[in-house]
């Protein structure tokens, strides 16, 4: 882990060698808007709106755009988070964006951060929600399920489960949605059931609280591949809390009439 | 029963070289894809025939060879009688009994199936003198049109191997390295990346694994150099990986090949397998400890798999997409192992610079872009087909010297090169030198090297929207300046095209195409906008009368044209009413026909049909 | 539609089952049903060990694999820049109107589809057409009704 | 600096002091987290037992989490959840065998007890010592790590 010294927009900065900028960039507090990063996955470098310029002084003045989420830094990087050419890049970007998710809040926030209230482009002819960072599909992969993916390519590009069928490989975790960053993909938990994707669950129901938990498939999976016993899944975290004091309470009591 | 030593493969040589010569004449017939298309495989089939019922002294069905492209596709299907040259043209089924009956027996030329030089209009008898082929430099090409393509011994007969054979038994990898960083090649496949300093970063590595692989996947439209060199001289690109392999120390190799290509993977597949019964491939080459298997991948429609970090994943099984290459895929490529990846044409080189040395080399061509380049010339020029000529050659000698100028004397407008990556290049750079730096400075690249000449007929927004709708076609669409700007640019485009822009849209066209080549992931987006900024650069004009007048000058912009009927030209004779599918055109018999607007739908059926050229497209 | 799927093992056996033949599985499949079913999806991604959507992904992700049947003969219009500049556009207009079809469709009696081609590298003959792995060069608007109607 | 919990049952009365100090610890913006103690009754009279994280040997937290996001800090020998890393999958909350792993739905995080960087609050604000946070000495430290 070598240490290297960066310039950014002119404070000298440590770093690690080869840690992706984004990284340092935010840790030095400085604002970065990314809309396909996600700490729990790769980075992906789609969304190219972390992008900053770099240069070195051996470049003669010549300067790179680079993506932040994906740049490794190295010794005598001189950075410029903000300047005219990359405030105009984002600018582009998010207008771009608008074009295609102009109901999406986040994007609407975030373009009139960059003060675009409205796309300069054509809006897409069924514009929906979905941003295409895959954060979803992402996710998805790392944690093993590999349910869903990007499907077709360029400007038809969506996320959608296998065949379009309600996927096998899907536990019903909820994490593709709950990571979704325009709430596009859709789910709803009625009475003890899960649905996504078009795939029904049912949740398993506390045995002492009778409240409902995680899907059956996504603690049997834990259970087989996670070595998990599985009594632990039978009831919820109250009512595992609740067996914890009982159980310490009984030592206690135990140790309390002893010394008695 | 392999080769075993490079004495062994030496003797095999002159034992090849001797049936290859064994007969003092030889017919080539043309078997590229072009001439296969106009029947080829008959003309093959014709002489088999004929020369079975006949026997003729020091001549025999062995002599025929069916050879990959000549390049001159137009004039196919070809045929050629070595030793003197005698070149025919256009070649059918029923030529063939002539052929052997005059040409190979009687040693007669047969005057009506010579080549006409269309500027003069004499018949020219040997290929060496038809302009096309004079004005050329056939380096990689060198065998196209003279061996059996798909024959291990024709390829070993005219020196094949003995590159390898040099490299392994006399050279350290370093010092092959040293020899291609020398002789200064360029990646042909588009970059120009110098091949020597790829091949070394490679090398020093530190990897217990590494990988070769050869870019196959021409997606270039208009380019069909590769797939000539794969199907015509499959051994020459072989060897050279095999090359490529030693220097940089990989024992496994790919090689990834378009799906439209198939006799490519054919004659492929068959030059590996006789490769491995030789003993060329596999364990222990030529007795050294240098092993090698080369294994071929077919790609599946995918321009963007023409990137090389995108190929390596399709190698790999998987989608398409391309990653960030801050680390380069030298370094980290297919299945993050360094990885040298070059294109069929740079393979295509390697052989013959390993045999002749890096200063013959770079006596060819011009400082800093040595050797030669292939280009397929096609578009709105009199001699298409596929042609090789010295780097620094320029635009005006391969045009108008090769190409013969321009198809039916109409007046030359633009040059595109560098296919979706590059620019249309306008007539005051015709004395461009083609070379890779000269070409970038001016806004175009060399790309693989198709290069499509267009005519007054042609429409320069036209041709921007034609790329723009291909790449959004192609755009993988992992980032938003590709997937969204390209998409943006083309629907800007269509609104020049139907004359619905203005000259706000014009100027928001070059800002949003900025933001596309810089802020792209990968080549496809950071090019991506090329051959609409060169248009706009060097045709401005033309977009501005699609604007301004909402006139299309080349008449091909169907919103903007109208089909009317030349009342004096118009014999009456029906046939446009025929042809029409949208029953927009009405008349009698002998009287000036009509065409009715509203039911027009512009496609050009009419005017395909009409003799007389009665009707105005404007 | 049910499909007799027994030519499958042959195919994966061909390339090993290993996962990244992927791609040269599948267009062998193709090239046996003249498309992806979607039974042969699954029983691919059953035989690689890889995911079902993975398979998915790669199939629509690549021109040359087509999710719905194709007609029992092709008509490929190249549009490549050659091809382009010499009136494929026109050539196009010519073919879809003889067929009452567009590109991308396959005509209801499943006896003709029709595709467009970035390019065949077949530059020298622009325009091209091929019906049925045939090909023809130097296509007239005239003549392109001509070729398909030659196979009807 | 490593240490553990010393909880004296019979000393605590449940005034939730500690629950308390961890909610305000544990504050964003300004509005306080969900606990990540809880002091429960025992099940016998004036009995109580603050249930909070034992930072287990081989966790059921960690070993359920599919995306690494909860992980040792060497320093104080806590396991944490990374907020950003963390997809709220459930899927600790719900295999953890003591309940310690909890889903604050305000903030919307999962978050589990990160002794506060190695000098938990919740002890300092026990009014009767029934919680007391112990660092381990020198050789006891070698035997823990």
């Amino acid at each position: 882990m070598k240490p290297v010294t960066l310039t950014i927009n002119g404070k000298l900065v440590r770093a690690t060698q080869g840690e992706y900028l984004l990284g340092v960039l935010r840790r030095e507090k400085i604002d970065i808007p990314a809309l396909c990063h996600h700490e729990a996955v790769e980075p992906y470098g789609g969304c190219r709106l972390c992008t900053i310029e770099v240069t070195k002084p051996e470049w003669d003045g010549w300067k790179d755009y680079v993506t932040s989420c994906l740049y490794p830094a190295a010794d005598g990087l001189i950075i410029q988070t903000d300047s005219p050419q990359v405030i105009e890049i984002r600018r582009t970007i998010l207008d771009l964006y608008l074009a295609r998710c102009p109901e999406a809040k986040l994007v609407q926030d975030l373009a009139a951060k960059y003060g675009v209230m409205k796309t300069s482009y054509q809006t897409v002819p069924e514009p929906n929600d979905c941003i295409l960072c895959s954060i979803c599909t992402r996710i998805c992969d790392t944690m093993g399920f590999k349910a869903i993916s990007t499907v077709n390519r360029g400007h038809g590009k969506e996320v959608a489960p296998p065949l379009d069928q309600p996927p096998d490989a899907c536990v019903g975790c909820l994490a593709c949605a709950l990571n979704c960053p325009t709430n596009y993909i859709k789910w709803k938990d009625v009475g003890g059931t899960r649905e996504i994707w078009g795939k029904k669950f049912e949740l398993i129901r506390c045995e002492q609280t009778g409240q409902p938990t995680i899907t059956r498939e996504f603690a049997d999976y834990l259970i087989a591949n996670r070595n998990i016993n599985a009594d632990y899944f039978k009831i919820k975290d109250s009512a595992h809390r609740t067996e914890t004091s009982l159980g310490l309470g009984k030592i206690a009591q135990w140790t309390r009439e002893e010394v008695k | 029963m392999g080769i075993t030593s490079s004495k062994q493969l030496l003797e095999m040589h002159k034992e090849c070289k001797a049936t290859f010569e064994k007969y003092p004449k030889k017919v080539i017939v043309c078997c590229g894809t072009g001439c296969i298309a106009n029947g080829a495989r008959k003309i093959v089939e014709a002489f088999q025939a004929a020369l079975a019922e006949r026997k003729i002294k020091d001549f025999s069905i062995e002599a025929v060879k069916e050879t990959g492209c000549h390049g001159f596709c137009e004039q196919g299907p070809l045929v050629v009688i070595e030793p003197h040259g005698t070149f025919y043209t256009h070649v059918k089924p029923k030529d063939v009994e002539a052929i052997v009956e005059k040409s190979i027996a009687g040693g007669e030329v047969i005057e009506p199936l010579l080549y006409t030089n269309p500027v003069t209009g004499n018949k020219v008898e040997r290929y060496q003198d038809v302009s096309f082929f004079t004005h050329q430099h056939r380096i990689a090409l060198r065998n196209l049109g003279k061996i059996a393509a798909h024959d291990i011994r024709d390829y070993i007969a005219v020196g094949g191997y003995q590159g390898l054979a040099k490299v392994l038994t006399s050279m350290t990898p370093d010092q092959v390295i040293d020899l291609i960083a020398d002789s200064g090649l360029r990646g042909r496949g588009g970059g120009g990346f110098p091949a020597g300093k790829k091949w070394r970063t490679c090398r020093n590595v530190e990897s217990d694994v590494r990988y070769v692989i050869c870019n196959g996947d021409e997606g270039d439209p208009g380019a069909f150099m590769d797939r000539s060199m794969m199907e015509g001289d499959p051994h020459s690109v072989l060897e050279g990986m095999m090359i490529a392999a030693f220097a940089v120390g990989a024992k496994n190799g790919y090689i990834y090949v378009r799906e439209e290509y198939p006799l490519a993977v054919i004659h492929l597949q068959k030059a590996i397998q006789d490769c491995e019964k030789h003993g060329l491939l596999g364990d222990n080459i030529l007795g050294t400890n240098f092993s090698f298997r080369i294994r071929i991948n077919r790609g599946a429609g995918a321009f963007v798999c023409g990137e090389s970090s995108a190929l390596m994943r399709s190698v790999a099984g998987e989608v398409g997409e391309p990653r960030a290459k801050y680390i380069h895929s030298v370094i980290k490529g297919l299945w993050d192992k360094p990885t040298v990846l070059n294109n069929v044409e740079t393979y295509a080189n390697v052989p013959i610079i390993a045999m002749n040395g890096p200063e013959w080399f770079k006596s060819i061509g011009v400082k800093n872009n040595s050797g030669t380049k292939v280009f397929s010339l096609v578009g709105k020029v009199r001699n298409t087909g596929l042609i090789e000529v010295a780097m620094g050659t320029t635009l005006r000698e391969i045009i108008y010297d090769i190409g013969g100028g321009m198809l039916d004397g109409r007046p030359f407008k633009a040059v595109q090169t560098g296919g979706p990556s590059g620019g249309c290049l306008p007539a005051p750079q015709l004395d461009l030198p083609v070379d890779f730096d000269s070409l970038t400075a001016v806004g175009s690249m060399m790309g693989s090297g198709g290069m499509i000449v267009m005519d007054d007929k042609t429409c320069m927004v036209d041709v921007a929207r034609y790329f723009l709708h291909f790449l959004v076609s192609e755009s993988c669409g992992k980032c938003v300046p590709c997937r969204e700007g390209l998409y943006q640019l083309h629907e800007l485009t269509e609104r020049v095209c139907t004359g619905e822009a203005t000259e706000a849209d014009l100027e928001k066209m070059e800002k949003l195409s900025e933001v596309v080549i810089t802020a792209s992931l990968c080549g496809l987006g950071k090019s991506g906008p090329n051959p609409l900024m060169s248009t706009i650069k060097y045709f401005r004009d033309e977009y501005l009368t699609h604007i301004r007048e909402k006139r299309c000058p080349a008449a091909v912009c169907k919103k903007l044209i109208t089909y009317t009927v030349i009342e004096e030209k118009c014999t009456g004779c029906m046939a446009c009413i025929t042809a029409c599918a949208y029953n927009a055109i009405t008349g009698e018999r002998k009287k000036p026909h009509f065409i009715h607007q509203e039911k027009c739908e512009k496609c050009g059926a009419c005017v395909a049909v009409c003799k007389p050229d009665a009707i105005l497209v404007e | 539609m049910k499909h007799d799927l027994s030519h499958l093992p042959g195919i994966f056996a061909r390339h090993q089952q290993k996962p990244e033949a992927l791609i040269m599985i599948l267009q062998d499949i193709q090239k046996e049903y003249r498309y992806l079913p979607c039974e042969a999806l699954q029983e691919t991604a059953k035989a690689l060990h890889v995911p079902l959507s993975k398979v998915f992904s790669v199939a629509t992700f690549y021109n040359a694999f087509s999710l719905h049947p194709k007609g029992k003969n092709v008509v490929r219009i190249c549009v490549g820049t050659a091809c382009h500049i010499r009136g494929a556009a026109l050539i196009q207009d010519q073919i879809e109107n003889a067929l009452s079809l567009k590109a991308g469709q396959t005509s209801a009696d499943m006896q003709f589809s029709i595709e467009v081609v970035a390019c065949v590298g077949a530059c020298a003959m622009a325009p091209v057409v091929i019906v049925n792995e045939q090909y023809h060069g130097s296509v007239k608007p005239s003549g392109a009704k001509r070729l398909v109607k030659g196979v009807q | 600096m490593r240490g553990r919990y010393i909880v004296t049952p019979h000393l605590c009365t449940g005034c939730r002091t500690c629950e308390l100090a961890c909610s305000f610890t544990h504050a964003i913006d300004g509005k306080p987290g969900r606990s990540r103690i809880y002091p429960l009754a025992a099940g016998y009279k004036d009995l109580y037992v603050p249930v909070v994280c034992f930072q287990c040997e081989d966790p059921a937290c960690v070993k359920s989490c599919l995306v690494n996001a909860i992980t040792m800090n060497d320093e104080t020998g806590a396991y944490e959840i990374s907020p950003e890393k963390c997809v709220r999958c459930m899927a600790c909350v719900a295999a953890c065998p003591f309940g310690c792993s909890l889903f604050d739905k305000q903030h919307n995080l999962v978050i589990k007890c990160d002794l506060c960087g190695g000098d938990p609050v919740c002890a300092h604000f026990c009014p009767t010592k029934a919680l007391v946070f112990e660092l381990f000495d020198e050789e006891e430290l070698k035997e823990v790590v």
